[in-house]
């Protein structure tokens, strides 16, 4: 198979696959059975063209042009890559989770959810491999509006509101201020295509650089950075497969991504640097580090910590990218697989922790470990790869990211990066001491029980196991990401 | 410009200015259908003005005679008085339903009753 | 058709002179003032003085719908119809040049035509409008329909 | 002359507007019409003035009564409001008067008007129509078009009082359509 | 002479449309405006010879003719309310 | 079918009288629209003795030229009392009995009193009685004198 | 000949101008809508007529004079029915006409 | 006879002959038949046109074989085309679905007439669309009217009666200003021929005439155009309107009245150099810009779901005001793109509602409770002309809102851009109230019995659909004709 085939297969298989699974509304089986096909078949046309890509090849497939000089148009470069392997990957993890976990929690509409899970995954394929910043724009529309359903699958009234806000926040950002950011870079570039070194260079004051920045970064909702971040915790009402989706498969990822894709490919490092454009965005990030992480330190509720927990760990990605570093923008990529792989662990836990003891707070989860030794192992696995403690990828991309920092002399973020990993371990670590170490409260309504049901323990061992193995064989995302900075 | 001139345009800006004033601060149906038409007329009577030539007559071709008025603003204006006189026909018609649905066509009494049906 | 008698007499007097001067109007319109336009109101404005004093039933019963809706449709069709059969003769739309032997010949054919039709749409259309208002029942109440 | 005829125009417009007894403004409604074909004929335009003689006489009056037999036909006084609709109609009203500060004089035959579109039809529709009826002319072949359409607007304009008065077919009575 | 006659005709008019607006009846206006008809009826003659072109007796002529059919209407409708009757096969409203 | 003839011929002869041209198409669409209004006036009923009042032709005349010398006295009657005194009229209302047996007879008599100035009939019962309204007792007694009534009586043959 | 046909003609236009003016005069002046009708009456009949026969004298072309009598034939015919229709309906109104006594005068039982 | 050279007349010519042809027959199925046959022969005809006039420019076609300024001209370029497209692809596509609407909402004895009415109309547009003379626009304007007051006046509620009392009374007046904005204009240069005014105005230009001739037009045509604030007539006379009058008219009436004043307004007046001395462009600018918020603002708060689309047509006249606003080609195209885009997304929204009308007897929003999973082809079509509605990508709203981006940031008016967005985003919330209550709100009794609507009107409205996300997806055919459209209008426009 060629690469121009498979990289069309990289959209057109999720797609596809969802005939077949709404065919198949009335087999529940039949309808999962092919969820994991697709989901396999993806991986196996991402794994191929990982392959190629590297051996060195950089495919580029133009669809057809949309607006007059205007294409949809894929390329592959590293970094989409790396992120397109991660997505596809957690897809077939998420999938065998979400079987386990929407029969045992009888969830309804089964089959809205599979399909639009896998356009979800169409989207994020699109972002990941677009070759031009319209071609990505339509996918990251595509993608909010896909996962509306998912986030809203309960149908409730807090449901519906989440809904609300989710939709709110990212159609009105990109619309608002992505959009309008790409309009003004086609005017001013007179081309979309991503290009190593950017396509804006010589050809805007710094001025008008430094303020199309700003009006990008504002413009990804989806990096959840404040004051644009409210979206994120609601959207906890949706199922945990769904969070999973939301925190690491797809749609966090798909803005930070965005943010490093247009910083490395559209504005070109050299020239933010030579403006000192980003260096507002380190404070902004920073402090949605810090205090995201000293939310989360004050939610009870499990999801809801997670939640923050995530919006901290973005901004990460964000304050890696704004440092300018190589290391560092090194590191963002390095951060987004290893929070992808730290962070549904988490979820998946958590999911767990709630279909099999219907618990949802951290306070009622006292002496759980002994009940879920396997979650609850994964769940310390995931917590030190959030803090950054080795042997997992946490430690792999704060290393990178420290380094940068260091490097350039960026005592901000170096400084954001220390504090917070004090706090990421305020809000983890007692979790899972209380999970093994402290007894059961007697609090009335606990039942007898034990792990959830098996696809999703395996689901989370699989991740779990991948945060390390991340950390223990790290060749192949190095190489990736290393790629991005022209390093291979 | 001569007085007898203006006074022509003086006519044409006060039926107009009636009319048009009828139609918005009047509120009888009827009386807005009778405004509307004064205030067409208004304009009958500016194309009309503008095509008189002094010491023309008619433009119907005849011996003898040298000039004649434009005739075009008259092709013009038969047209508009068809318009016009259709338009009210169709006015009027809506009036009639109107009185039959609502048994006013006072405007003010129309929209308290729609009020009462909700916007 | 006992109406009161001094409106009657004149009426059926006049209505005659009426219409014929109808007539007239429509085929002079080339010489002097007047056309179809014209003479289609006055010919409708005949049966509507009838109307007036013999009611509007009797009026309907000799200007029966279906004559007004082929009067009214006809008229419109015959204005169209002479265009179109301009275009078939090797001409424009509504080129009557081509109509007759001679270019004024052809218009002359043209003009007299679009002016029948104009006059029989408008004298079915003013009649229909005029027989609808007054043919209408008062007692249709508040809420009507 | 014009002058004269223009004012009773003026004056029994007003009144028409005026009078708050439907039924009166009908008629007077007349007078107007009456005075706008002597006003027409005054300014040499025949056919317009037939046609309003057509018109007012046979057919607006009749239609305005037509109506009243189903409305009240005493307008009720209406609470004097509407600032903005004087504001509205003085603005249109002024923009009107501006218009004419730079218009030709009335009647000049040097007035643009008289000397583009119109000269054919006054120098070669004999030859190329041969009526003597200028309008006429250019009203049924120059601009026979527009003829086509006024007809059509005339149709339309029953056909909607049909749809919108008339009794349906299977109703009761002989006719309304 | 013409002129003036035309003149005196305007007056004329002028005079029947003061009694139009004074009324007081609804048939003063009436009268008042039928006459106002027949006046304008004879200026347009008038006019005809005044500018040598006898085509406007056609245009007096059509009010000559149908000028009443307004009056008619009128005095039909301050009887019955209505101008159609008989609508149906009543012998009510017949002028 | 005489009165219809006859009406055709009135109608055409008033097309020829209006028209002024006499090219063969245009005449031709004269009778044609005679006819058709022939036709139409059947349809009205208007084609009968009182809408086509054929046998009055010749003795109508007479009557005319009399009516019009009435019509011109009258006027110049009603024209002093304007001039004189506006005021000073004393109109009244009275009823006169109309002798003729046909309707269209009354129907003349009515009209010739309204067309003379001073008197306006104002009202026609079955039974032919007249309602005038007289503007002056001047104009109120050449009613009532009957000279009228016995010309127009005379005119429909009656007496 | 032409002298004295013009001079015919220019006096029957100038009565007939008058006779309209007096009916007019009557129209404005008498007391009610009856009395009035008398003076709208002189318009319709001897004014129309004299200003018409001034015009006819003025006139060679034959069309035209046909025409002109036309005019005043039916000006003859619609004028006493017009004003016939609006006696009656005035009368069924209710409408009473003013009287020299100044009683009114009711319509059942006019004084005969 | 060679039938293409005659297609602008008889693209006209024909819808108005089968009117009476429909009226004298009274076959309510035939009158349908007719309307179906001739709305899409009308279809072929418009594309055909523009296919021609896109390969070997304008046509020229006199009526009456009189040359103009005498005669009447048709002239054909790439905006008339464009607009004849327009105007006759909605009409096709709602004479589809006109049949089980109109059994449904009109009486079977008025049907006939419906049709009637509805091809006069169609008539009357696509004359106002291809005439090239200014008064003979006039006369089809008011076909087009006097049966849109109809077409309005026929719906069931009785206040679709006050709503087309109101329509035909500023209707008019709009009509009338016209017509006095042309006559000043015809008076300072004795033309009525559109090309034979933008070439003779100039030199008057500076006579406050034909100044006010400006300024009347504007106005009248800002009237028939619906913008704000002289939009008034609209929401109602949408909102009341039988279900497929209002699917018709929104996809056709102020479209081709922005065409108007695009021919009118820039066309004749644009070489008088009178538009910027007058600020025209900055009024409009000012007006688009409040007219989007206020129509969205209102929308949102509208109970009535035809009421509240109708107060988005007022937003997105605005949309379209704003592109022609800027003067430039990118603006104009973007404004003239609009109007096609526009036509199809809005004309789909309400068939869709056409639809619901149909089975749940309301488009109050609380009358489509649940209804998501009941009627789920209709809905899902609501919520993809929805999308499009708010510029979603891969929806000819998308393009839309590019283009007018674009057109702002190029002409340096960055704040103006911003509010186009963020009056978009308004788009979110009155479109996802609707998705709300169909997915989200329990189904009452009143829609728990509730059935899909029948193919014929499903189907059209799914057509329209899919041209919604065909031309998103590839917009380089319409943006082509658009650009070639606004370069010919803004190449006459003095500095
Ligand atoms: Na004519
Ligand atoms: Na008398």
């Amino acid at each position: 198979m060629n690469e121009t085939t498979l990289v069309l297969l990289a959209i057109l298989v999720p797609l596809i696959g969802v005939v077949p699974i709404v065919l198949a509304d009335r087999l529940p089986n039949l309808r999962e059975a092919f969820s994991l096909i697709t989901a396999g078949l993806l991986f196996a046309v991402v794994f191929s063209l990982w392959r190629l890509v590297d051996q060195g090849a950089r495919p580029e497939v133009v669809v057809g042009e949309m607006l007059p000089g205007l294409p949809i148009a894929f390329s592959v470069e590293p970094l989409g890559m790396l992120f397109a392997l991660i997505a596809s990957f957690l897809w077939i993890v998420t999938t065998i989770y979400a079987i386990g976990y929407m029969r045992g929690h009888h969830e309804k509409h089964q089959t809205r959810f599979y399909a639009f899970f896998a356009v979800a995954i169409a989207s994020t394929m699109g972002i990941a491999l677009a070759g031009n910043m319209l071609t990505l724009f339509i996918f990251y529309e595509a993608l909010t509006i896909s996962t509306f359903p998912l986030v809203t699958h309960a149908g409730t009234e807090q449901a519906k509101r989440a809904g609300r806000l989710y939709l709110g926040l990212l159609l009105g950002t990109s619309i608002v201020f992505q959009l309008l950011a790409i309009i003004a870079t086609w005017i001013i570039a007179g081309t979309l295509t991503f290009a190593d070194g950017g396509i804006l260079a010589g050809k805007a004051s710094d001025t008008v650089v430094a303020v199309l920045f700003a009006i990008y970064v504002f413009g990804i909702g989806k990096i959840a950075i404040m004051p644009f971040h409210r979206w994120l915790p609601a959207a906890m009402v949706a199922p945990t497969p769904v969070s999973a989706l939301l925190h690491a498969v797809a749609v966090v990822k798909a803005g930070v991504f965005t943010v490093v894709k247009v910083t490395v490919y559209v504005f070109g490092v050299d020239l933010l640097v030579g403006i000192d454009g980003a260096v507002w965005l380190q404070w902004l990030a920073a402090f949605t580090i810090i205090a995201a992480s000293i939310v989360a330190l004050t939610k009870d509720n499990l999801k809801a910590r997670l939640a923050y927990s995530t919006i901290s760990q973005l901004s990460y990605v964000v304050l890696a990218t704004a440092v300018l570093a190589p290391q560092s923008v090194m590191g963002a990529a390095l951060h987004i697989a290893a929070h992808a792989f730290g962070k549904i662990t988490l979820f998946f836990a958590a999911g767990a922790i709630m279909v099999a003891s219907h618990k949802t707070e951290v306070s009622q989860l006292a002496g759980i470990g002994r009940r879920m030794p396997w979650t609850m192992t994964a769940f310390a696995i995931g917590a030190l790869s959030m803090i950054g403690v080795p042997p997992t990828a946490g430690f792999v991309s704060k290393w990178y990211i420290l380094q940068g920092a260091l490097d350039a002399g960026q005592i901000v973020a170096v400084a954001t990066v220390v504090i917070s990993t004090l706090l990421n371990a305020g809000y983890f670590l007692p979790i899972v001491y209380a999970a093994f170490f402290r007894k059961e409260t007697a609090d009335g309504h606990h039942h007898e029980h034990g792990e959830a049901p098996w696809p999703s323990v395996l689901a989370l061992v699989v991740t779990a196991t991948g945060t390390v193995i991340l950390f223990l064989a790290p060749g192949a995302m190095l190489e990736l990401a290393g790629a991005v900075i022209g390093r291979s | 410009m001569e007085i007898p001139g203006l006074i022509n345009y003086w006519a044409v800006v006060v039926l107009m200015m009636a009319g048009l004033y009828t139609v918005v601060a009047r509120g009888n149906l009827v009386k807005k259908i009778i405004g509307l038409n004064v205030f067409q007329i208004s304009v009958f009577v500016l194309y009309i003005t503008m095509g008189k030539i002094t010491g023309g007559t008619a433009p119907i071709l005849a011996e003898g005679i040298r000039t004649y008025s434009n005739p075009l603003p008259h092709v013009l204006i038969l047209t508009a008085i068809v318009v016009g006189v259709a338009t009210t026909a169709l006015g009027l018609a809506l009036v009639v339903r109107i009185q039959e649905a609502y048994g006013t066509i006072e405007e003010d009494e129309l929209a308290e009753r729609e009020a009462e049906e909700g916007a | 058709m006992r109406a009161k008698p001094v409106l009657r007499v004149s009426a059926k007097l006049l209505i005659p002179f009426i219409l014929l001067f109808a007539l007239y109007v429509q085929f002079h319109g080339d010489f002097g003032p007047g056309g179809g336009f014209q003479a289609g109101v006055i010919f409708a404005a005949g049966f509507i003085l009838y109307a007036l004093i013999f009611g509007v039933s009797n009026a309907q019963a000799a200007l029966p719908p279906a004559s007004r809706r082929w009067l009214m449709g006809g008229g419109v069709l015959l204005y169209a119809g002479v265009g179109v059969a301009g275009m078939l003769a090797g001409g424009n739309y509504l080129d009557y040049s081509v109509l007759g032997e001679t270019p004024t010949g052809g218009q002359h054919l043209g003009v007299f035509l679009v002016e029948l039709g104009v006059g029989m749409n408008v004298f079915a259309s003013v009649a229909t409008i005029f027989f609808v208002f007054a043919g209408r029942d008062v007692r249709r109440g508040e809420g009507g329909r | 002359m014009d002058i004269g005829l223009l004012g009773m125009m003026v004056v029994s417009a007003l009144a028409v507007l005026w009078l708050r007894n439907l039924f009166a403004a009908a008629m007077l409604s007349g007078a107007y019409s009456l005075a706008a074909a002597a006003l027409y004929v005054v300014l040499d335009a025949v056919d317009v003035a037939f046609t309003e003689a057509a018109v007012g006489a046979g057919v607006a009056t009749v239609l305005m009564l037509g109506t009243l037999t189903f409305t009240p036909h005493v307008e009720r006084p209406s609470n004097g409001r509407s600032l903005l609709g004087l504001a509205v109609v003085v603005a249109t009203g002024a923009l009107l008067v501006y218009a004419t500060f730079d218009m030709p004089e009335f009647g000049d035959p040097d007035a643009p008007i008289h000397h583009h579109v119109v000269q054919r039809y006054l120098e070669d529709s004999s030859s190329e129509i041969g009526l003597p009826n200028v309008v006429t002319s250019v009203l049924a072949s120059y601009r026979g078009y527009d003829t086509l359409g006024e007809t059509t607007v005339i149709f339309t304009a029953a056909l909607g009082v049909l749809a919108l008065l008339g009794r349906g077919r299977n109703s009761r009575g002989k006719d309304g359509k | 002479m013409f002129a003036a006659a035309a003149v005196a005709l305007l007056v004329t008019m002028a005079m029947a449309l003061v009694r139009a607006l004074l009324g007081p009846s609804i048939y003063d206006r009436i009268l008042a405006v039928n006459a106002f008809g027949t006046k304008t009826l004879l200026l347009i003659a008038v006019l005809g010879f005044l500018a040598e072109r006898p085509d406007f007796l056609d245009i007096a002529l059509v009010y000559a003719l149908i000028n009443f059919i307004g009056t008619v209407a009128v005095t039909k409708y301050s009887e019955y309310s209505h101008l159609g009757h008989p609508v149906g096969d009543d012998a009510r409203g017949e002028l | 079918m005489g009165r219809a003839l006859s009406l055709f011929m009135v109608l055409f002869g008033f097309w020829l009288l209006m028209s002024g041209h006499f090219e063969a198409w245009l005449v031709a669409l004269g009778g044609a629209s005679a006819v058709l209004v022939v036709v139409i006036a059947r349809r009205l009923e208007a084609v009968d003795h009182e809408g086509h009042p054929l046998h009055l032709a010749w003795k109508g005349m007479a009557y005319w030229l009399w009516l019009l010398v009435e019509i011109v006295k009258s006027n110049i009657d009603v024209a002093r009392v304007i001039l004189a005194s506006p005021a000073g009229v004393s109109p009244s209302l009275f009823r006169v009995k109309a002798s003729q047996k046909d309707e269209l007879g009354r129907v003349i008599y009515a009209n010739s009193i309204t067309l003379t100035p001073g008197t306006v009939t104002a009202g026609m019962e079955p039974d032919g009685t007249l309602l005038v309204h007289a503007l002056t007792e001047g104009s109120r007694a050449s009613v009532e004198s009957g000279d009228m009534d016995r010309r127009v009586s005379r005119l429909m043959g009656e007496s | 000949m032409g002298a004295v046909l013009d001079l015919l003609s220019w006096a029957s236009i100038l009565s007939g101008a008058l006779f309209i003016f007096i009916g007019t005069l009557g129209l404005l002046r008498l007391p009610d809508v009856f009395s009035r009708m008398h003076g709208a009456g002189m318009t319709d009949t001897l004014g129309a007529g004299l200003l018409v026969l001034g015009m006819l004298l003025q006139t060679t072309d034959w069309l035209v004079a046909i025409k002109l009598v036309m005019i005043v034939a039916f000006l003859a015919f619609t004028s006493p029915t017009t004003s016939h229709a609006l006696a009656r309906a005035a009368l069924k109104s209710g409408l009473m006409p003013w009287t020299r006594a100044g009683r009114e005068v009711s319509k059942e039982n006019p004084p005969s | 006879m060679r039938l293409v050279e005659h297609l602008p007349a008889l693209l006209v010519v024909v819808p108005l002959m089968a009117a009476p042809v429909c009226f004298v027959m009274r076959r309510p199925v035939a009158a349908w038949g007719i309307s179906l046959l001739v709305s899409w022969s009308c279809l072929a005809m418009a594309v055909g046109l523009l296919a021609l006039v896109m390969q070997g420019g304008p046509i020229s076609y006199l009526l009456g074989g009189w040359a103009a300024p005498w005669g009447i001209e048709y002239r054909v370029d790439a905006l008339d085309a464009f607009v004849l497209v327009i105007v006759a692809a909605i009409g096709a596509i709602v004479a589809l679905a006109a049949k089980r609407s109109v059994e449904h909402e009109i009486p079977e004895e008025r049907r006939y007439l419906f049709y009637a009415m509805f091809l006069l109309c169609l008539c009357g547009l696509l004359g106002m669309a291809i005439t090239g003379d200014a008064f003979n626009l006039f006369v089809f304007l008011e076909i087009s009217s006097l049966s849109t007051y109809v077409l309005v006046g026929l719906g069931r509620d009785r206040r679709a009666l006050t709503a087309a009392f109101r329509y035909l009374v500023i209707g008019t007046i709009g009509a009338t200003f016209y017509v006095i904005g042309i006559g000043l204009a015809y008076m300072m240069t004795g033309t009525l021929n559109m090309a034979d005014l933008a070439v003779r105005l100039p030199d008057v230009a500076h006579t406050t005439t034909v100044q006010a001739a400006l300024a009347f037009l504007v106005i009248g045509i800002g009237i028939k155009m619906a913008a704000f604030p002289l939009h008034l007539w609209l929401p109602n006379a949408y909102a009341y309107a039988p279900s497929i009058s209002t699917a018709f008219l929104a996809g056709t009436a102020t479209k081709v009245s922005v065409y108007v004043f695009l021919r009118v307004v820039l066309g004749m007046f644009g070489g008088t150099g009178l538009l910027k001395a007058a600020a025209v462009p900055d009024l409009l600018m000012v007006i688009a810009l409040i007219g989007m918020f206020v129509g969205s603002a209102v929308a949102i708060w509208q109970a009535d779901l035809k009421r509240s689309f109708a107060y988005s047509s007022v937003a997105q006249i605005g949309y379209i005001l704003f592109g022609v606003s800027l003067l430039s080609t990118t603006g104009l195209a973007a404004g003239i793109v609009h109007l096609f885009n526009h036509a199809l997304m809005k004309t789909a929204i309400f068939l869709a509602l056409t639809a619901v009308f149909m089975r749940t007897g309301s488009v109050r929003i609380d009358a489509l409770a649940g209804i998501g999973r009941r009627m789920p082809l209709t809905m899902v079509a609501f919520l993809v002309a929805g999308l499009s509605l708010i510029g979603v990508p891969l929806t000819v709203g998308f393009v839309s809102k590019w283009y007018l981006i674009q057109a702002a940031v190029e002409a340096g008016v960055w704040p103006a851009a911003v509010l186009v967005l963020l009056s978009s985003l308004l788009a979110v919330v009155y479109v996802w109230r609707v998705v709300e209550v169909a997915w989200f709100h329990k189904a009452t009794e009143a829609t728990m019995k509730v059935t899909e609507a029948p193919l014929t009107v499903v189907v059209p409205t799914w057509v329209l659909c899919a041209a919604v996300v065909w031309f998103g997806l590839d917009a380089t055919g319409t943006m082509a004709v658009a650009r070639t459209a606004a370069s010919f209008l803004s190449q006459g426009i003095a500095p």
